[in-house]
């Protein structure tokens, strides 16, 4: 009997391979041989951002996208990553008391998690008492609303940072170029390649694409975070070992590839 | 409570659930297709649940920012909050049809359908003034960002397209050939970064759901 | 803006004041909406393929619009909606509307109820033309109405069975479909019509999305999809083709104005960034 | 001339398009109560609509014997468990049913369409390209499989861009610009479309139609 999807052996054998990479370089991690990354500017410039707000006595901003909060989707990493970037600003203002400002998504269900993740980054730098439940603003459904009252906020209560990583639509054009427009320093990325123009354009410092979740794994210094960032790498050998069989295959015609990815 | 059941079964819970839809993925067994099926359809009424916890917490944020700026004017803000929820409230309960009757509809396209559409407009002059400072060619890597923008703004408007006809193809070369091959390595590489985000939830070892607990 | 006040002319060239660019831009784009310009407009290829795989119908075909648009995007699209709704009346088509976006219904209503009333070309509800109201369909939805019509919309938006309506009589699924219309507003949604009606039943189709959703919907022409329209320029391109005036001729123009504020900031950013470059240690300090 | 409802109507719809439009000049109370209107509003459809479909899609059928779905119910409820810190952790449970269920559907979705399909377009774009003889046709599908590896090579962090892997990423981040860019063109034109449309709305609606009985 067969048990396994016809169509879904390409996957299979994809996903077989990269939980093997992870099991590997999770003990590699485990044992500190892992080599080091190589260096994204935009990691450092959050810390730079942070100064700059206390320097001028101004708030860290952070958005994760009006839409940013979906737990149950196909973008569901990109909130995960969002929210380990949030737990990181929280331990950053905690450590250097800075004002932090979180304009939460729309999605009520990540509010849980997101209160968890600020509340968790103050206490972790022993100060829990700083953490102040106003910070995190709910604005209602959509990002008409949300865009409006982020700008809204820059305007009464300053912007030294503006920290925005996670799922974007339409909502970042507005977001970081108000920001920008009232003196903040732009920081940010999503791993929606349509939006990417938009931080690429507006933003200080940018991570293109997947450079949200190396830079994820390299802001939490976990083991494990950064040995997914070798097991990503393994992926994308697969991907051009992948694509040369499928242009070797195609010596035998547009049907034999079509057969090929069938699979 | 134990710290089993406080922290550790959570993570277990959701690392079985993940296990199971990628098994009404890859096979075969209609037992899994099923589950699966409820599970989508469960967290969608969990969410629909969740919805009023928003309320709370924008009561927070309308009580914060009162609390920081006490002046007439902010209160006169933070009541026109309130007056349009009960409004939209009101029209959406009172009447036949709830929100589907005329005079929701009314309060929804008047209001949310401008603002909205209006919301697109503005976005309009932010891509604008931020090409204006970032437009500026100084290196090949700007030079490959302004061609890319620059050719199919002009090969968009009607004017170009009938004085510079050259601009239709050559718009269209730019988005159909390197757009799709950048674009293309984009999506790529950030899907595996994302696969390996979902292996490890299932591994047990997100990081975020940890702190969470 | 940068934080530094501009010293030299070309430091001040490059940062403007960017109000000044927005109410240029409110201006240039005010001025064709009060006084339309007439500006000529080119017409392309996948307009002509859309407009021709309606007009090469015969009188009478069967065409489903499956109408998939927002409210809040509408400027966008209703150029080529009208002007579509208008070729279909003229051309006689029997036309199957039915609605997959929550805001289609809306729009539908007020387009047919008084922007183009089918009734103003002699057509009869339930004879000529059938509203099958909302439904969610999403891409399964579209695969399960290419099969079983009914089992998607058992009744039309006024809540009368299929069964009842006369043109519906023995239309029960693709089969009794020519030509289907889709329009949509998620740009990877031009793959739900091809894999869904254009591979297994190789329907001859034709699309109509918004302006950034055009490349997408570009590589399945002319091989699968007969012709598309993107965003408000092709609307004007079906307008001028098909020559059914409406509401693009105006977008158009003020088009072709509101983009000329935008080019000259992006001339003077450059000129700036140049200037202080290669002039920048000479040039005269402004004050 | 337009019933008192429809002029109202516009006036309401020109008073918030041109609160929106207000915030590019500076923070003012126009903008600001117009900010706080649609915070409100909002609100209360999103209730609305979710309180309605948990009604039809969870209490209804509950009530009508499909006792399973108090399950999804009961979770919904946890949530607010997070209101109250000392049974905040009550709150995890329905977060791991989203998460997990979330996580299967991403991973599910992830592997075919957003990696093996992308790789097999570029495959059989070059493919067709080659099989039909078109050279311009096979120079473009060799290009856009260039932009494909070499923009996939950008994204390597584990090793510096140097040598060949550097003049690769270098020649990547040429395509990805380029993406960048015509994604940019793309929705600016779009939203030019978008301020005509409310414009035009405002001048020959409103104010042509509505008020002046044009």
């Amino acid at each position: 009997m067969i048990i396994i999807k016809t169509g879904t052996y390409l996957d299979l054998t994809l996903l077989i391979v990269l939980i093997v990479a992870m099991y590997y370089y999770n003990k590699v991690a485990l044992a500190g041989k892992l080599p080091p990354l190589r260096t994204i500017p935009a990691i450092g410039a959050i810390t730079e951002g942070v100064g700059k707000s206390i320097e001028e006595n101004k708030p860290v901003h952070y958005a994760m996208g009006a839409s940013g909060g979906q737990l149950y989707t196909q973008l569901l990493s990109m909130t995960l990553v969002a929210l380990a970037f949030l737990n990181y600003i929280s331990k950053l203002c905690a450590k250097y008391e800075a004002k932090l400002i979180v304009h939460m998504p729309y999605q009520a269900e990540s509010i849980p998690l997101i209160e968890a993740m600020v509340r968790d980054g103050y206490k972790s730098e022993g100060k829990p008492e700083l953490f102040d439940p106003g910070c995190l603003r709910y604005y209602g459904y959509g990002a008409l609303t949300w865009t409006q009252s982020v700008t809204a906020s820059y305007d009464t209560e300053g912007v030294g940072l503006n920290l925005s990583i996670g799922i974007f639509y339409s909502d970042c054009p507005i977001s970081l170029e108000m920001a920008k427009i009232k003196g903040g320093l732009n920081v940010g990325g999503t791993g929606r390649w349509i939006m990417v123009y938009a931080f690429a354009m507006m933003c200080d410092y940018v991570f293109l694409g997947q450079e949200i979740y190396t830079a994820g794994a390299m802001v939490s210094e976990n083991p494990l975070m950064l040995a997914g960032v070798f097991v990503e790498e393994v992926g994308k050998y697969f991907s051009y070992i992948l694509l040369a069989l499928g242009f070797i295959i195609a010596t035998m015609g547009v049907s034999a590839v079509n057969a090929f990815f069938a699979l | 409570m134990s710290l089993f059941v406080r922290k550790q079964l959570p993570i277990i819970i959701a690392s079985i659930l993940g296990i199971l839809m990628i098994l009404a993925y890859f096979t075969t067994f209609d037992i899994f297709a099923q589950f699966k099926g409820i599970a989508t359809s469960w967290v969608v009424i969990v969410s629909a649940v969740t919805v009023a916890m928003g309320f709370v917490y924008m009561t927070n944020a309308q009580i914060k920012m009162y609390q920081m700026n006490k002046t007439p004017l902010q209160l006169a803000y933070t009541l026109t909050t309130y007056v349009f929820f009960g409004a939209f409230m009101i029209a959406g309960l009172a009447y036949k049809g709830d929100v589907n009757s005329p005079e929701y509809q009314w309060w929804f396209q008047n209001i949310y359908g401008n603002v909205s559409a209006t919301i697109y407009a503005v976005m309009y002059f932010t891509l604008a003034s931020s090409a204006y400072r970032t437009f500026v060619i100084s290196s090949i890597e700007s030079e490959a960002l302004v061609l890319g923008g620059m050719i199919y703004t002009l090969r968009q408007i009607p004017l170009f397209q009938v004085y510079m006809p050259w601009i239709v193809p050559l718009g269209e070369w730019f988005l159909l050939v390197p757009n799709v091959g950048g674009s293309r390595g984009a999506v790529i590489a950030a899907a595996f970064a994302a696969l390996v985000v979902g292996i490890r939830t299932l591994w047990g070892k997100e990081v975020t759901l940890e702190v969470s607990s | 803006m940068s934080k530094d006040k501009p010293v030299t002319f070309w430091e001040k060239l490059g940062n403007i004041d960017y109000r000044w660019l927005y109410a240029l831009s409110l201006v240039f784009t005010i001025i064709p909406i009060l006084q339309p310009l007439g500006l000529p407009v080119q017409v392309s290829e996948p307009t002509i393929g859309y407009c021709d795989a309606i007009n090469n119908l015969q009188p009478g075909s069967v065409v489903a619009v499956s109408f998939g648009s927002s409210l809040a995007l509408l400027d966008e699209q209703e150029a080529q909606y009208l002007a579509t709704w208008k070729i279909l009346f003229q051309k006689h088509m029997k036309v199957i509307f039915y609605c997959t976006y929550a805001d289609s219904a809306l729009i539908l209503q007020k387009h047919l109820g008084s922007k183009v009333k089918p009734e103003d070309y002699g057509y009869t509800y339930g004879e000529d033309y059938v509203w099958l109201g909302y439904a969610p369909l999403g891409e399964a939805g579209e695969a399960s109405f290419a099969q079983n019509i009914r089992g998607v919309y058992p009744k039309d938006q006024f809540d009368t069975p299929l069964d009842e309506i006369p043109m519906m009589k023995n239309i029960n699924d693709q089969s009794g479909i020519d030509l289907l219309i889709f329009t949509y507003t998620s740009c990877t949604d031009v793959e739900w019509p091809v894999r869904q009606w254009v591979v297994p039943y190789k329907k001859p189709t034709i699309v109509a999305t918004l302006g950034c959703c055009g490349p997408m919907a570009a590589p399945y022409y002319p091989t699968q999809i007969q012709g598309f329209l993107s965003g408000s320029g092709m609307g004007t391109e079906l307008e001028v083709y098909s020559g059914n005036p409406g509401p693009g001729a105006m977008m158009s123009d003020a088009k072709n104005l509101g983009i000329l504020p935008f080019l000259l900031f992006f001339l003077l950013g450059n000129v700036s960034y140049l200037g202080k470059r290669y002039a920048g240690g000479k040039s005269k300090e402004v004050k | 001339m337009a019933l008192f409802v429809d002029v109202l109507g516009g006036l309401v719809g020109t008073f918030f398009i041109i609160s929106v439009l207000s915030m590019l000049w500076k923070d003012n109370p126009i903008f600001r109560i117009g900010q706080q209107a649609i915070i409100g509003a909002t609100m209360a459809h999103y209730i609305l609509l979710n309180f309605k479909s948990a009604l039809n899609n969870a209490v209804l059928p509950m009530l009508g014997g499909n006792l399973l779905l108090f399950v999804p119910l009961l979770l919904g409820v946890l949530m607010y468990t997070r209101l109250k810190n000392e049974i905040a952790w009550v709150a995890r449970y329905p977060t791991g049913v989203l998460v997990g269920v979330g996580t299967g559907v991403m991973i599910a979705g992830t592997l075919r369409g957003q990696i093996i399909d992308q790789i097999k377009n570029t495959v059989l774009d070059l493919t067709n390209s080659a099989v039909s003889g078109n050279m311009t046709g096979i120079i473009n599908t060799l290009l856009i499989a260039i932009g494909v590896v070499t923009a996939i090579s950008f994204f390597t962090f584990t090793r510096e861009h140097k040598g060949v892997l550097g003049i690769s990423a270098k020649i990547g981040r040429i395509f990805l610009m380029i993406s960048l860019g015509a994604n940019w063109s793309g929705e600016l034109v779009w939203y030019l479309t978008q301020l005509i449309g409310r414009l035009s709305w405002i001048i020959n609606t409103v104010i042509k139609v509505m008020l002046l009985g044009g």
